[in-house]
């Protein structure tokens, strides 16, 4: 059966959107969460602030710094997503740390617990490689979350193996190598990625560096079954200039990049 | 000889999945290189250390401080090591893997500066493209360290986030490497990281105990009663430790920064010490699982130490492994004590210490006042009585020499009116 | 092993009466403890400069300059003796003697500071009281070794006499050691003064040119065919070349500074350079006859260098009577060229030399060129062609490390727009 | 038969009065030396400037420096002496090195000869130890100097007996360690050197920190047969106020000190 993630992808070429919870404070992420929603998000990521954010480049750094000096932990993260009145299937993505310091003892369960009881599908953990993640998939399994593995430019079929036999919801595929952020191209390594998970039977969603309607509709004409956009989105919500109706109208460009990737005839050849 | 990613419970490879194919490229060329000397890595290594970094460095007896605690004690002086520090047995270790390993340009975080210096000079010496990440705040306390890597020709990257200190700089190494994975190799400061980093920079580190070992029994005829370290993310504690460890009859003291007290400020999730094996709990940050310095939700806290190259949140996985397991003991001092060590060291013995292993010596003087008071000073937890357990015969590691620490020392002594200290006048009105 | 105060016509005991006693003490403790060994002078001597000092200090093959230079270049690393110049070895010797001979005082001029610091360093190893007289010029350009020194506990006492360079220094030592003789002695920094200060501080050098005649034996199976080394005094110059001196087949090369060019500014008695043995004329000068900077009167000239520690308008006796026996080739490079070697070896080898080291490193750079040109560069004479004599397996004495020299550095490679220099950006508003 | 100098010692005890010649300029030196010649003084030492003076304190130090920047050399020092019509003995005091680079050739004797030519009695030579100055002590027998060497408090018996053998005029009396200048106490090692000096037939002048009457009678009553003064009288020079006259009453005023130290009566013993 899929999962409700899955299930996003089913109708059009998904758009997964990221905010940090709390930036900058909780009630206007509710609010641009919404915002989100109406402008087309079909999944959305909500990241869970933690205070060495070492996958994100500098644009969601400052998401996350102003989330935490505005006072985001994991408990008041549970609360806003209890309180989140959305339809689309909400993701956590945050830092192992964070998981596994959750509730009195030590270790993954308490969190996860929590969290689906809150209302999450799914968890992204991206210092969380898969050699270290089978306790957290474990909890997963037991409350009904997808675990979400990232493919890397660099991953080895090897460790793709290991992930795909691990991984659900999605396959998060790092459109390129290093931070979060926007970038003005799509990289060569995307079409490569892409081309390698060809035969995996989860959808493929293409994040790091989207930001453009153009990049949305190459990527799904690439093959991609989903985009997922970040740092596009905090640029507004750092800008603090009618956030809201902004948010609605970037995702409502982005997914429609994205439509008209999956409508566009791709060429027999390319040259 | 093999390659463990854990000790116990700790370590582990908690990375983004873009570096794990770099951290499996280099496990695999850890055990080739280092653990096997495929190509005579091994003896390339020594040779260079010798030749090129000066090793052996002297283990000395310390006529005057023996005097004072009424004990032998000696120091291994890794402050006489090229650069200043024992960084350079690491830095030059990896830096010669990474051109065993063919890549084309080495990153590197740095607190003190030390370690930056290190990998500059080490890749001046080897010809490899150098770029380092340091926080602002250490910019600023460190300038002569800063300097110095411009002048091998590093690039200095300044890091604006957070407190500015090494845990930034290490995040904003990390993201550097995973941009540039394919051609860069991460020259990691400590005994901190994702495996193999704890047990190669260890194996790098091990030299000073190898020698330690050696030159104590050749001196003293014996082994020592203890061996005491500072311990800052822990590489030179563990590399005065590491031949030690079998040996059970001694004792080894990793001491670490108690800043200004080992109390934490929740309101602004501020440490006002470096304390992790002391005071920290377990946790994962920067690629292991180990000991830290975090509030109860797992926000990781600023620590803070008057010398940059112990101020830093985390700490080797293998430390925090063996002081569960009791073989290593954590203590700590703080701001003050070693301060007064600093200039104590400087004025008895002639040799002026790293802020980082004023630490070590201020141990020392604790222990014995302790002795003598039969109270254990005012840093340490109630009821710990290890202070007078360092015994007759104790090995200390100079881990650095306080060239890099003179501004910050005349600084803070005065500030904090320190008795040790040169009066102020000297520095300024006083020519 | 005898003492004979002069070498040639050169040398002497030209002293104010007042000195004349101590001289004669100092000379019958020289033979008694340095030269017969007496109490086992030289055997504590010679272990205090293992385990305090780190020697032996290696001699490294420059891999980097051996390939720029095409023939094998050797370096003396005496950048790592404890202090960070090959001063500690004299420091250290003159202020053990100072405790056999029961003094409770010593005094010592100093220039670039780093025998004020190593004599610093020693007084407090060793445990006796310690003024240091440094020329106001030179406080304010070695600012961090005038910290180091007070930190020692020594006192600097500042000169502003004259261009408050050294040798007003040395001028204001000899007052205070004329008025307390009875209980102080005179650490001397170099092979300069009266006898026996020149012979005595060269057997204390001596230990350079023992460990790297041995050295280079076993590296390269052979003596080398030149030795190079700086010259401001000489000390470390003739601690590079004494046990060379009876190997006829190794030309010994004694590098002075050159300043900003070898003229004479008559107007103003001044030397806009200090190669007192390529330019200098015989005289007496603090005690000794010897080769000086002065005018066809007799005046002493102010010297220039951008090192201060070569910044001197004399030089030891010795080494004037081996120039003018021919067994020593006196040259010189100039401030630029020095100040680009600095840098050079900086980034090429990970070694920050001294400003003083880095004249002799200089020297092969236009001992290069010269073979490449056919011309011997703008500082030397005309016909001379030396350059070219190097040989194929060269010794490079790096009498120091240049951490003391930064400021200077960056400063003076910005003024002069030396090339080699990192751009002033990345010290300036590049962070 | 006793030299020119000898015979100042003859009538009563000798002031012996410094001054640096060229301080501040050649001219104002010769009006200098004729009021100390007024004031009482029996020998004048004329200071030749070197650069390096090391047994100089700061007060000559500053002198000489002054003569120096003004232009003084050995040679505009001879001619100074020569127009000097003075009647009492001129003594040379200067560094070894201005002498032996004098004239053409390196050597004592140009010097020498140039400066008996001139008129100079006598030379002082502080850096020239007695083991050092046989070359010019042959000069100075050639042309009728004397050499006057300076017995200091550490001076060796032996050492004594090597400088005895070889002065004339008179032995200089190193009042103390150190460097000239001024003080305000006389030194007990004085009256120790005095002591030892007795049975010297060669009359003995006391240098050192004598700046006062009381200083030159006590010196004299000690068994001294002359004071020598240099940096009471360069501190009037370098006042530049009224310097004749007051360097005139500053010689008359140690003279007569000296004289009193003469007729005083010594206390059979000493408490
Ligand atoms: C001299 C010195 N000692 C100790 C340290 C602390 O590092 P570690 O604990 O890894 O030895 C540093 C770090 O910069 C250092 O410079
Ligand atoms: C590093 C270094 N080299 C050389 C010298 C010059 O002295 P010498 O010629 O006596 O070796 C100095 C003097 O301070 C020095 O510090």
């Amino acid at each position: 059966m899929a999962s409700e993630i899955e299930a996003a992808f089913d109708d059009d070429p998904a758009l997964i959107s990221y905010v940090a919870a709390g930036d900058p404070d909780a009630e206007s992420t509710k609010e641009y969460v919404r915002a989100l929603v109406r402008g087309g998000a079909d999944i959305v990521e909500l990241g869970l602030p933690f205070s060495e954010p070492i996958a994100e480049g500098s644009t969601i750094q400052g998401a996350i710094r102003r989330a935490l000096e505005a006072g985001m932990t994991p408990q008041t993260y549970l609360d806003l997503v209890a309180d989140l009145d959305v339809d689309v299937p909400l993701v956590c993505m945050t830092y192992y740390n964070l998981i596994y310091q959750y509730g009195d003892d030590r270790g993954v369960e308490p969190f996860v617990a929590a969290a689906a009881e809150a209302g999450i599908a799914g968890l992204i953990v991206p210092d969380l490689p898969v050699d270290e993640s089978d306790p957290l998939k474990e909890a997963c399994d037991a409350h009904g979350l997808d675990l979400i593995f990232m493919v890397a430019p660099t991953t080895t079929d090897d460790r793709l193996d290991r992930m795909l036999a691990r991984a659900s919801g999605f396959v998060y595929v790092q459109g390129r190598l290093g931070t979060t952020g926007a970038r003005s191209d799509v990289s060569d390594e995307t079409h490569v990625s892409l081309d390698r998970l060809d035969a995996a039977d989860l959808p493929k969603a293409v994040g790091f560096g989207i930001s453009e309607r153009e990049h949305a509709r190459e990527i799904v004409a690439g093959g991609a079954d989903g985009v997922i956009v970040g740092s596009a989105f905090v640029d507004i919500v750092a800008s603090q200039e009618n956030v809201a109706d902004r948010l609605e109208a970037k995702a409502r460009e982005l997914k429609a990049g994205a439509v008209e990737g999956a409508e566009k005839v791709p060429e027999p050849e390319r040259t | 000889m093999s390659s463990e990613p854990k000790f116990g419970d700790y370590g582990g490879q908690y990375v983004p999945e873009a570096l794990m194919p770099a951290v499996e490229e280099l496990t695999d060329a850890y055990e080739r290189y280092v653990l096997k000397n495929e190509d005579g890595f091994v003896d390339e290594f020594r040779r260079r250390l010798a030749d090129f970094g000066g090793r052996p460095t002297p283990l000395q007896r310390a006529d005057a401080l023996s005097e004072r605690y009424d004990r032998e004690i000696y120091l291994k002086r890794e402050d006489l090591l090229h650069g200043g520090a024992h960084k350079l047995n690491n830095a030059l270790g990896q830096v010669l893997l990474a051109k065993y390993m063919g890549k084309d340009r080495i990153v590197a975080e740095t607190g003190a500066g030390q370690h930056g210096t290190a990998t500059a000079m080490a890749a001046a010496h080897l010809d490899i493209d150098c770029e380092i990440y340091m926080g602002r705040t250490d910019i600023n306390r460190q300038r002569p360290n800063v300097f110095r890597m411009r002048i091998h020709d590093a690039a200095v990257n300044p890091v604006e986030m957070g407190s500015g200190t090494l845990k930034e700089a290490i995040n904003e190494t990390m993201r550097d490497w995973a941009t540039n994975v394919e051609d860069t190799h991460y020259v990691i400061g400590s005994i901190v990281g994702p495996h193999p980093f704890p047990q190669m920079v260890r194996d790098f580190q091990s030299v000073i105990s190898e020698e330690a070992r050696e030159q104590i029994r050749e001196k003293a005829g014996r082994l020592p009663d203890s061996v005491v370290a500072c311990a800052g993310g822990g590489s030179n504690t563990m590399g005065a430790f590491h031949e030690f460890v079998d040996d059970e009859a001694v004792d080894l003291y990793a001491v670490e920064a108690g800043g200004s007290g080992l109390t934490i400020d929740e309101e602004n999730d501020l440490a006002p010490h470096s304390a992790s094996l002391s005071a920290g709990e377990e946790g994962v940050l920067h690629g292991a699982r180990t000991k830290l310095l975090q509030n109860p939700d797992g926000q990781i806290l600023e620590s803070h130490s008057v010398s940059a190259g112990l101020d830093y949140s985390g700490v080797g996985p293998e430390l925090a492994h063996l002081v569960d397991d009791d073989r290593v003991t954590p203590v700590n001092v703080g701001d003050d004590a070693a301060l007064e060590a600093f200039h104590r060291l400087s004025k008895l013995e002639g040799i002026i210490p790293a802020l980082e292993s004023s630490h070590a010596l201020a141990y020392l003087e604790r222990a014995a006042r302790s002795v003598a008071d039969g109270s254990s000073g005012e840093q340490s937890e109630p009821g710990d009585d290890s202070a007078d357990e360092l015994g007759d015969l104790v090995v200390v590691n100079v881990s650095g020499r306080g060239d890099k620490d003179l501004d910050t020392v005349i600084e803070e002594s005065d500030a904090r009116d320190i008795d040790a200290a040169p009066s102020m006048e000297v520095f300024n009105g006083g020519e």
